[in-house]
């Protein structure tokens, strides 16, 4: 057992705990934000396993835009949510 | 070495379509997207006519390499038998739906928006068919599938973009599951191209897992019983051209990977277990799609339930490609020609009918013959080939099915075929039944319609009947390329 | 009623978690029993690295051994960027002025130069390093994000030039399969003199077209839909 | 006991990964959740083909990368298809509820079941 490999462990135990999170928290924004997290912890992987072109690709693609994507898309969601939240309030207090 | 146009003709397919979605996709102008679209669409016909009558002569296979790389570092494209035909029926269906879709949609704005995903689509059909890498294949599948969840989602109305949505959620999952097949091989073997894979395939847990996953990917994509749940959404609430392309053809697409997966790449897995267990999945397909079909509220749902109950038979073939290959496999490219022609017509008619009434409610459209005699008719014919009456195309399939059955001594099978027989006529003759009767209570319609466009779908009703006539030939045909 | 679907749903989640379980516990065992294949394939692929014009092997492969790949890989991008555009083009243009205070504009200013010559170098270093055409055209769409987040309008998706520049990366690649069928006779056959050459070209168009259509994705979600 | 090497190490990680994509797939409701899910499945083959690729650390396969590249921007391709899909559909349903609600106020005191009969009458139309 090198010191590098205990890197290794230390990594896929983050990749996999931040990967179960995603799914335990009940917020969807935490998810997002989680997965976004995840793409990066994802990246290291893919350096440590000698993959740089696909470490600047995930970075970019997986994590970077594909997080945009998922952040514009929450806030057209959650805007609707909000909106009906509160008109479902209004309609509770008449 | 085959004559030089044989050998770009495999590249024709894959270059044209995809050029002719540019062009639709750039051009503002509707009439001319309809023009180049028609005029590409016979084109490929007559590719695809002149390569199959040369593979099937020659009785052997189309090679190209691409990039000039050999097969292990490079990709290679193959035309079999098996492929020949399809690529045949994909042109001639295609042909037909483009001709019904240029009197089809009401909206300028639909319409070009259909154009050029309808050329992606029929690119990912050819190149599935072509395909003889399983990476590439995988690519392949995703333009599938991302064309079809896009022009589901044309529509535009809650329900078509839901069922687009959960197409599409289906769809990657099945695709996503595909490539860790793709992924575990090879890790194993370190080759992705099939023929170089099938020498290499051995019996270990590695392979059996890499087919299990791709099965079951495959087996949501092409939905087979337990996976069918998204179907009959996705299919009845596209509109009518994309539900017959749907049903008819990018259903087989799948099935056309996982045949070639169990009987040509993986071969050494596969144990009369697995493919009994494939053909109960079948047999549980067609009764409880029948079933379904029977009890459908809407013409269009009542053809997409039937469309999950005719995938059954395909997969009832599975336990007889042990014992008789060669029969099992005429049976099964007979089934998928007969089937997609007359579900191609069954759609494009109900979607004229739909169009014509204003809605497609069962109940609703008693006495509509009066009115549109052609659909019905068209209808009529597709439906007898479904049941499998004897002039048509789907009679010869079950015959063959039968046969095959019973000489390889699994009789038991037979019984699924009858019974799903006797249900597919009682579903489709309780629609014939409605539209026949009270003629003098018939809705009276809104609207013009004209049954103009119906000329393709007649086309393939020809055909599902010229094929049933014509059986011996084709039969022979499709048993030399075997 | 109610209580029967609920133990029906439980033990379907039951099932899926046992199933999961043991496919997983399959999947690992096969992954320790089952040795990796030998490699061959990377040997064949250095070995022919000189006939290939770019000296990075993942370009390499990504251009020249599995071209054919990449081209229908492509198509897939433009198939979504067509799926995708009539959602942008759905909304109203409102007035929105790009406010002058507005932080994004300011790191906006800073970045778009910066992540330009970013994407340019990557473009360029791809043939023999880590890099190339998806890299730099991620970069590129980054800029047009920054730049929409901050109000700037800077891509007409009506205009027919933008549906050009759009499938510009797949004509790209569908010029050289007639250009190199004209010299070689064969399907994406790319003569080790000109592979250099035409690998770049594609490579060029393709990250404009790339970037470009991942700007549409980002842009069809946060603008369109109102 | 096997020699952990890297390559396994990442390949039993990935295996795991998948477990949780999978059932995270199947067991959420959240349909913005199934579409990360979907993402996080894909890493995790990903992952089975970059461990397999760097097997030798001292001979890394390119095949594996080119492959993951591809797989990456396709991915990305269809979580942005689906995200414009669940933000028409959420448009879809924010629309029908304003109609709902407007209805609902102007058919103040009307028997409850005609306006159920209204409403889908008018996304007929």
């Amino acid at each position: 057992m090198t010191g590098n490999l205990w890197i290794d462990i230390l990594l896929c135990l983050c990749v996999l705990f931040i990967a179960a999170s995603i799914f335990l928290v009940k917020n969807t924004f935490s998810a997002i934000v989680l997965f976004i997290s995840l793409g990066l912890v994802v990246t290291f992987c893919w350096i440590r396993l000698n993959a740089i072109d696909v470490a600047i690709a995930e970075a970019a693609i997986g994590s970077g835009l594909t997080g945009a994507m998922l952040v514009a898309a929450w806030r057209k969601l959650s805007s609707d949510n909000s909106k009906n939240q509160h008109r479902k309030d209004k309609e509770k207090s008449e | 070495m085959p004559p030089t146009f044989y050998v770009i003709s495999t590249p024709l397919l894959l270059v044209l379509p995809l050029f002719t979605a540019i062009l639709c996709f750039v051009v503002p102008s509707i009439s001319i997207k309809r023009y180049i679209s028609i005029f590409v669409a016979v084109i490929l016909v007559i590719i695809c006519i002149l390569q199959a009558s040369y593979v099937l002569d020659s009785a052997e296979p189309l090679h190209v390499i691409v990039g000039g790389w050999e097969p292990p570092l490079g990709i290679k494209l193959v035309v079999n038998g098996f492929g020949s035909i399809m690529l045949l029926m994909t042109s001639i269906i295609g042909l037909a739906i483009t001709f019904y879709s240029i009197h089809y949609f009401e909206s300028n704005d639909k319409e070009s928006r259909f154009w050029p995903l309808w050329w992606f689509l029929i690119t990912g059909l050819l190149g599935v068919f072509v395909s003889s890498d399983i990476f590439n294949t995988y690519i392949m599948l995703e333009l599938l599938g991302l064309a079809s969840v896009s022009l589901i989602a044309i529509q535009g109305t809650q329900k078509a973009l839901q069922a687009s949505y959960q197409y599409l959620l289906v769809g990657l999952l099945g695709s996503l599951l595909y490539l860790l097949g793709v992924a575990i091989i090879y890790r194993t073997y370190g080759v992705l191209d099939n023929e170089l894979l099938a020498e290499l395939a051995q019996n270990n847990l590695s392979t059996k897992l890499a087919l299990a996953f791709i099965t079951l990917g495959m087996m949501m994509k092409c939905a087979l019983f337990p996976l069918h749940f998204w179907l009959p959404e996705a299919h009845s609430n596209a509109s009518a051209p994309v539900s017959a392309m749907l049903s008819a053809l990018v259903i087989k697409a799948a099935f056309f990977i996982l045949f070639t997966f169990w009987f040509e790449i993986l071969t050494p897995v596969v144990t009369m277990s697995a493919v009994t267990l494939m053909g109960f999945l079948g047999a549980c397909a067609v009764i409880y799609g029948s079933y379904r079909a029977f009890t459908a509220p809407r013409l269009k749902l009542l053809v997409a339930y039937s469309t999950v109950a005719q995938i059954g038979y395909l997969f009832l073939a599975f336990p007889l490609m042990i014992d008789t290959p060669e029969l099992a496999r005429t049976a099964i490219i007979y089934f998928i020609v007969a089937h997609g022609c007359a579900k191609a017509a069954m759609f494009l008619s109900a979607g004229s009918i739909q169009k014509a009434a204003g809605h497609d409610r069962l109940a609703e459209l008693k006495g509509i013959v009066i009115h549109l005699p052609v659909s019905i008719f068209i209808f009529a014919v597709a439906s007898a080939s479904l049941i499998g009456l004897p002039p048509s195309g789907g009679f010869i399939a079950k015959w063959l099915l039968l046969k095959n059955a019973v000489q390889s001594g699994q009789w038991w099978w037979v019984v699924t075929l009858f019974i799903g027989g006797l249900l597919a006529s009682a579903y489709l003759f309780r629609v014939l039944n409605l539209t026949f009767t009270s003629v003098d209570q018939a809705p009276i319609l809104s609207g013009t319609y004209s049954e103009k466009k119906l000329l393709g779908a007649a086309v393939l009703a020809i055909i599902t009947i010229l094929i049933g006539l014509n059986a011996i030939w084709l039969t022979s045909m499709i048993g030399s390329s075997a | 009623m109610q209580t029967y679907w609920l133990v029906n749903q439980r033990a379907i989640n039951i099932l899926i978690i046992g199933l999961v379980s043991v496919l997983t516990v399959l999947l690992i065992v096969a992954f320790i029993e089952q040795p990796v294949h030998d490699n061959a394939l990377r040997t064949l692929a250095l070995d022919n690295l000189e006939k290939t014009g770019v000296s990075n092997p993942v370009t390499a492969v990504l251009l020249n051994y599995r071209a054919y790949d990449t081209y229908m890989e492509f198509a897939v991008f433009l198939c979504v960027a067509v799926a995708v555009v009539p959602y942008v083009l759905d909304v109203q243009v409102s007035a929105q002025k790009p406010s002058s205070e507005s932080q994004v504009l300011s790191i906006a200013k800073v970045f778009v130069p910066l992540s330009i010559i970013m994407g340019g170098y990557l473009l360029w270093i791809g043939s023999s390093q880590p890099g190339g055409a998806f890299q730099a055209s991620s970069l590129l769409a980054g800029c047009l994000v920054l730049l929409s987040l901050a109000n700037v309008k800077t891509i007409d998706f009506s205009k027919v030039r933008i549906r050009l520049l759009l499938s510009s990366g797949l004509l790209a690649f569908v010029a050289v399969i007639i250009l190199s069928f004209f010299q070689t006779r064969g399907f994406i056959i790319l003569q080790p003199t000109f592979a250099g050459a035409l690998i770049l070209f594609v490579e060029f168009f393709a990250t404009f077209a790339i970037s470009v259509t991942l700007f549409l994705c980002f842009e069809s979600i946060h603008k369109g839909h109102l | 006991m096997i020699m952990l090497t890297q390559s396994i190490l990442f390949s039993i990680c990935a295996a795991i990964l998948l477990a949780i994509g999978l059932m995270g797939f199947l067991l959420t409701s959240d349909f913005l959740r199934k579409l990360l899910a979907l993402n996080v499945i894909g890493m995790a083959i990903f992952m089975v083909l970059i461990a397999a690729a760097s097997a030798d650390p001292n001979a890394i396969d390119p095949i594996p990368h080119a492959m993951v590249l591809t797989g990456i921007v396709v991915a990305a391709a269809g979580t942005a298809l689906g995200l414009n899909l669940a933000s028409k559909i959420a448009r879809f349903a924010r629309s029908i509820q304003n109609e709902n609600s407007t209805q609902q106020n102007k058919t103040v005191g009307s028997e409850k079941v005609r306006s159920e009969k209204h409403t889908p009458d008018g996304k007929g139309k």
